[in-house]
């Protein structure tokens, strides 16, 4: 499925959008205002714009510690994240979840793991109980190299293709586990990728070209919707940023400069700008109106999360079970 | 909403040889299948599924018969994956399911601790109360026939640990039933541990649907010398105990709590105040187990009434022996009790065990 | 590598040897004597007698419940088996551990796990253990089909492959774990035959075929002392008798008794003893003086068993930690 | 054998401002680091794995330059796969080696809970035995900047029940070195769960290579009118609490457990026979946590010497939350240790609190 030209101006928006709330968190991070470990998916927004653009608000995700991405890419308000990052009363989770734990109901995001692999069964029982339901929902799966490591997967794996669950798995393949290769960590590809076609539909895509994510998503999902059962798409990819908080340490401690910079050239949003900027789908004017009216969003959202009130400590130990 | 009819149970019938006689009398192994029967039927969202489930012994006969009447959908069989199918229920539940899971020891229960306890037990708090996790796991402990340190643990100390999930343990048929159904309809994660030694036990059970209170225990008996506060298939053992106790003129109350999480302070604490001595029983381990936290309890709130020290009757710190001689050894129940109450009672003054009453009277053939 | 007539027969009389065992301990089972449940492996003799045909002393097994195979195989005591069966103090875990948790350290054997999947990621840590120490010994680990479900697996073998350790994984695929059929439970075949062969050399075998199973466990354990890293065998098998304890169901409950059947018609035991027996290099006496002296080391077991003293209550606590 | 050089230290030096000012003062971290540079030098059955020890900041320092000095065949980092990981190094220990596994957060250990406490720690019951696990897990808790519910968790109440394991944890680098030489020199699994905090604090510690007794608690400070009993990081809460509560003529006997399993109970039961009043405090969760224990010990065999109920100060039973203001409205320390107090020895006498001494001098720059 090739992308519309206005869709892809569109998917092109939300991933600079993305992008841009990426950046300001990164600038205003050392203010010490947000006083939450954030896990950056600058380099990384192709996949979960290309993956969401399929989805229904009835659609769920299932993400992880590097949730922002998934969140703002399935509708999440960007109001309720940058107050959450600020430990806020009208954050998304009230100041209780912090970043890694995510969530809006209302657009399918019904929370987040920072256990890594955590999230993986988790959105597999949710596309059982849409199947169980009888609803044609389909439940995505976003995670790791590291969950890759994860017993969990396996054991998930093997049970979605057991039920032919509605499930799609997008494996973020982004090279490093903190500050470990997957290929340290791993003997070889994915095993998945071996299973029998009709049991799993699987691809290997560049994670860092929105064209490619949007046509295997595409295909993903619309098997996963249509009874197809479960499917995997690994999405090659970079996390250009530390593991956690801002900047990029290009001293050489745990990984090579030059390959840090071999991957900024090959950079999602800068790469499809270009592209659009070159096949005349947008211009400057259109693009600086594009940007204005993103920062003027994320202006607006960090002013009200500065503002909002803190939790009250009397509300401490709400929610710890939910009442009828 | 289904589960609006399913009301809670305000009558507390007589335990044991003191309940209606015309009351129907179930073991409590059927009064856990109608549970899961009467939930089945009840609620779409309901389902069951475990390792097991659908094998011709039908989990202790728990589960006989499910499967033809409700469907190989909505009762099934699972791979040996614990972990993942922990949280497969749990997804299920964040969407809009209400699963059963059932593992046939707690010993496996370890495997998917990550799941049940870093996730389904914090997911309604991480959440902010935005997501709930409907989600029923039911597990038993066994004992015996060289079941040994992997698959005979009693491990409702390790359970109890966690906010956000409840613990229940019920010691009958009755119980059984209404704790389960409220365990369904409840919103939160529910853990029920079940004692094999229980399930022949035959009991009044209403036939209608009911719920009983999580987190409310039970006087079994009233005493005014001291009190066993204990659970599942201890209070059995305590009950034995006390009615001994009685013929060596030692009157035991006896508290049943039913539930562990939430925690009925208010009947242990006020039992406490009427006897002024407390046992606390247990199959668990001693160390860090429920026994710690129900005597660290009253030596906090009800320390004004005590007088004499907390006396705990629970399993030696080590692994389960496979020998059945060693078992016996390690097994505390019914003589420990006696012999606990005794110390705290007529410190020093030694008695004759008379024989023991038991509760063959009410096992099923 | 084929077998010399010689060899044949000697691991005939093992099998041999090991299923009697099985046989009387099913038939004294039921006089509650052997209070400890028993998992037996009738029907599977021909794998772990294959595969520790071509181990030493000084190389390991990891094993799981159903272990008396794997222990007897293994060179372990039948005196001490039979007597921790009767949970006596000269068991070889002095009636501590029982049927499931079988020790003979004299031979490498060190212990079994009743965990579904337990003994997996310890085997793969023993050969760790031999690769670290310069030592060219090999880890072997059975495991059953319930095991395959688990997701220690997964990762386990990742680690073998990952640091090329001398570990042969030995798949016993007996068709059940309880009552449920091993393609009840698994999507697909087991997908580490998957696997590039430089990372771990796979093959598939007739479980019940001695021949089969020894050759392959010859080029997996050479392999595994040479260096050559981790090898995985399935053996297709078939449970013969019910999970636990003694008889054969064939009410039909939850297998077919034609499947049951189907198997008994390709017992190891008796196709093995029928082409020896053809073949000239066994005769009839031969085979009764074998039998003799099976059973008369057997009778002996047993009595010794019987008269052997309880462990002693006042030593409860002993062996919870082990002291310098 | 290359133990026996590391022998048991016997002179317990004094604790904070009363030390030997000639000593060599170095930080917690670094005194770990060095522990584990001179096991990985005296045993090369020694190796040491976890995810990050080889990483640039080296697991808070601890790890620093061991790679470079003992080689990446014995000291390696590992993938995300905590439970097959675990069983690996207990597999390794089983065959010879003495692993450290290093996890940097105990909630990740609830993965491995099932290799941790159904293997490692019954092997030696299981084989009657006759096989050893020599294995030392190490972990820390965490706290602040919005770890949240998964990443905070001070597991040492599921820990401490299981019979089999040993559970260490430090609050001193002379301690924290000496327990980890003690802890990879025992022929038996140990955990040791360090808290952040004290990484950065500096105090005395030899250079030579020794042990420090598991299962031995030390009285930091002496006090004869109440007992605080505790643990790890608390125990500077509860050392700074003392202090203050001194300036109110409240004399505080403080107790550092420095292991929960084998425990002390000699030494708690010493202190509270001397005061006859008990705090005890931990970063944990109250219910069924690692004070209820301690409380219950007292209850049972102290219960003589007691003349006020058992305080617990603990974290409040729910998940830790995310936000700023609700960490610490949910983490207790120095100053609840402090009304604790006062509600024991003073009950209803309103006092100011005054300033608080801090260890801020002791901490590195
Ligand atoms: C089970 C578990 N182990 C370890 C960690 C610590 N940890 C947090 S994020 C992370 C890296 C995970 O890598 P990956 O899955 O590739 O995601 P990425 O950070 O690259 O997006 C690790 C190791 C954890 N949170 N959970
Ligand atoms: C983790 C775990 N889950 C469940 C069980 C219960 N159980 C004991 S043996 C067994 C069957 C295992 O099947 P398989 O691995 O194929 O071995 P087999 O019995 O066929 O030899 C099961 C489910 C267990 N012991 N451990
Ligand atoms: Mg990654
Ligand atoms: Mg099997």
């Amino acid at each position: 499925m090739t992308l519309s030209s206005a869709r892809r101006i569109e998917l092109f928006r939300r991933m600079l959008r993305l992008r841009n709330v990426e950046l300001r968190i990164e600038s205003l991070y050392h203010e010490d205002r947000m006083k939450t470990p954030v896990h950056l998916c600058i380099g990384q927004e192709a996949i979960s714009v290309g993956v969401c653009a399929h989805l229904t608000n009835d659609d769920s995700v299932s993400s992880n510690h590097r949730s922002h991405g998934h969140y703002l890419a399935k509708g999440g308000g960007l109001n309720e994240l940058i107050a959450e990052l600020h430990c806020k009363e009208s954050g998304c989770t009230k100041g209780r979840g912090g970043s890694m734990h995510l969530v809006d109901t209302a657009v399918g995001h019904m929370g987040s793991s920072s256990i890594v692999g955590g999230g993986v069964p988790i959105g597999t029982g949710m596309a059982m109980a849409y199947k169980m339901r009888g609803l044609a929902r389909v439940s995505v799966v976003f995670f790791g190299d590291g969950a890759a490591d994860e017993g969990v997967l396996y054991e998930s794996v093997n049970f979605a293709m057991l039920k032919r669950l509605p499930v799609v798995y997008i494996y973020e393949n982004n090279g490093y586990s903190v500050c470990t290769t997957t290929r340290e960590r791993q003997a070889q590809e994915l095993i998945f990728h071996q299973v029998l076609p009709n049991k799993m539909w699987t691809q290997t895509v560049d994670g860092n070209s929105l064209d490619a994510v949007n046509a295997a998503a595409a295909t993903a999902i619309a098997l996963a919707r249509s009874g197809g059962g479960p499917s995997l798409i690994e999405c090659k990819t970079y996390r250009v940023r530390e593991h956690a908080g801002s900047g990029v340490d290009r001293t050489g401690k745990y990984r090579d400069p030059a390959e840090i910079e071999r991957w900024e050239t090959h950079d999602p949003v800068h790469g499809l700008r270009a592209d659009l900027l070159a096949r005349g789908l947008l211009d400057q004017k259109g693009l600086e109106a594009m940007e204005a009216a993103i920062e003027a969003e994320i202006d607006e959202a960090f002013r009200a999360a500065v503002k909002s009130p803190l939790p009250l400590d009397e509300d401490l130990t709400r929610y710890v079970y939910c009442e009828d | 909403m289904p589960w609006s009819k399913v009301t809670p149970e305000t009558h507390e019938p007589d335990f044991l040889e003191r309940e209606d006689p015309a009351a129907r009398r179930i073991t409590h192994a059927e009064a856990i299948r109608e549970s899961f029967d009467q939930a089945l039927g009840i609620d779409t969202a309901v389902y069951l599924m475990g390792q097991g489930v659908n094998d011709p012994g039908g989990m202790f006969g728990t589960c006989r018969g499910l499967l033809e009447t409700h469907g190989k959908e909505r009762v099934f069989d699972t791979p040996l994956a614990e972990n993942g199918l922990m949280g497969i229920a749990v997804g299920s539940a964040i969407a809009g399911m209400r699963p059963i899971y059932l593992h046939n020891r707690p010993d496996f229960l370890l495997l998917a601790l990550d799941q049940l306890a870093n996730h389904a037990a914090k997911w309604s708090f991480m959440t902010a109360g935005a997501v709930k996790v409907p989600l029923v796991i039911w597990s038993c402990i066994g004992r015996g026939w060289g079941s040994a340190a992997q698959h005979s643990q009693a491990l409702q100390g390790t359970f109890m640990h966690f906010p956000g999930l409840k613990l229940i343990m019920p010691s009958t048929g009755y119980d059984a039933k209404g704790l389960m159904l409220a365990a369904i309809k409840d919103k939160n994660p529910v853990l029920i541990l079940e004692h094999r030694f229980n399930f022949k036990l035959i009991g009044p059970v209403p036939e209608k649907q009911y719920t009983i209170p999580i987190g409310k225990g039970v006087v079994r008996r009233s005493g005014k010398d001291l009190s066993i506060v204990t659970i599942s298939q201890m209070v059995h053992e305590a009950y034995a105990a006390a009615a001994c106790l009685a013929e060596e003129g030692i009157d035991a109350e006896l508290v049943d709590l039913r539930s562990l999480r939430p925690l009925d302070e208010e009947i242990i604490l006020e039992s406490v105040a009427r006897t002024g001595r407390l046992i606390v029983a247990d199959h668990g381990w001693k160390t860090g187990g429920i026994t710690a936290e129900i005597s660290a309890l009253v030596a906090e709130k009800g320390f004004a009434s005590l007088r004499a020290p907390i006396e705990r009757v629970t399993a030696p710190d080590m692994p389960t022996p496979a020998g059945y001689t060693l078992e016996n050894a390690f097994y505390a129940g019914k003589e420990e009790i006696i012999e606990a109450a005794r110390r705290l009672v007529r410190q020093g003054q030694a008695i004759e065990i008379p024989d023991l009453p038991t509760l063959e009277e009410t096992v099923a053939p």
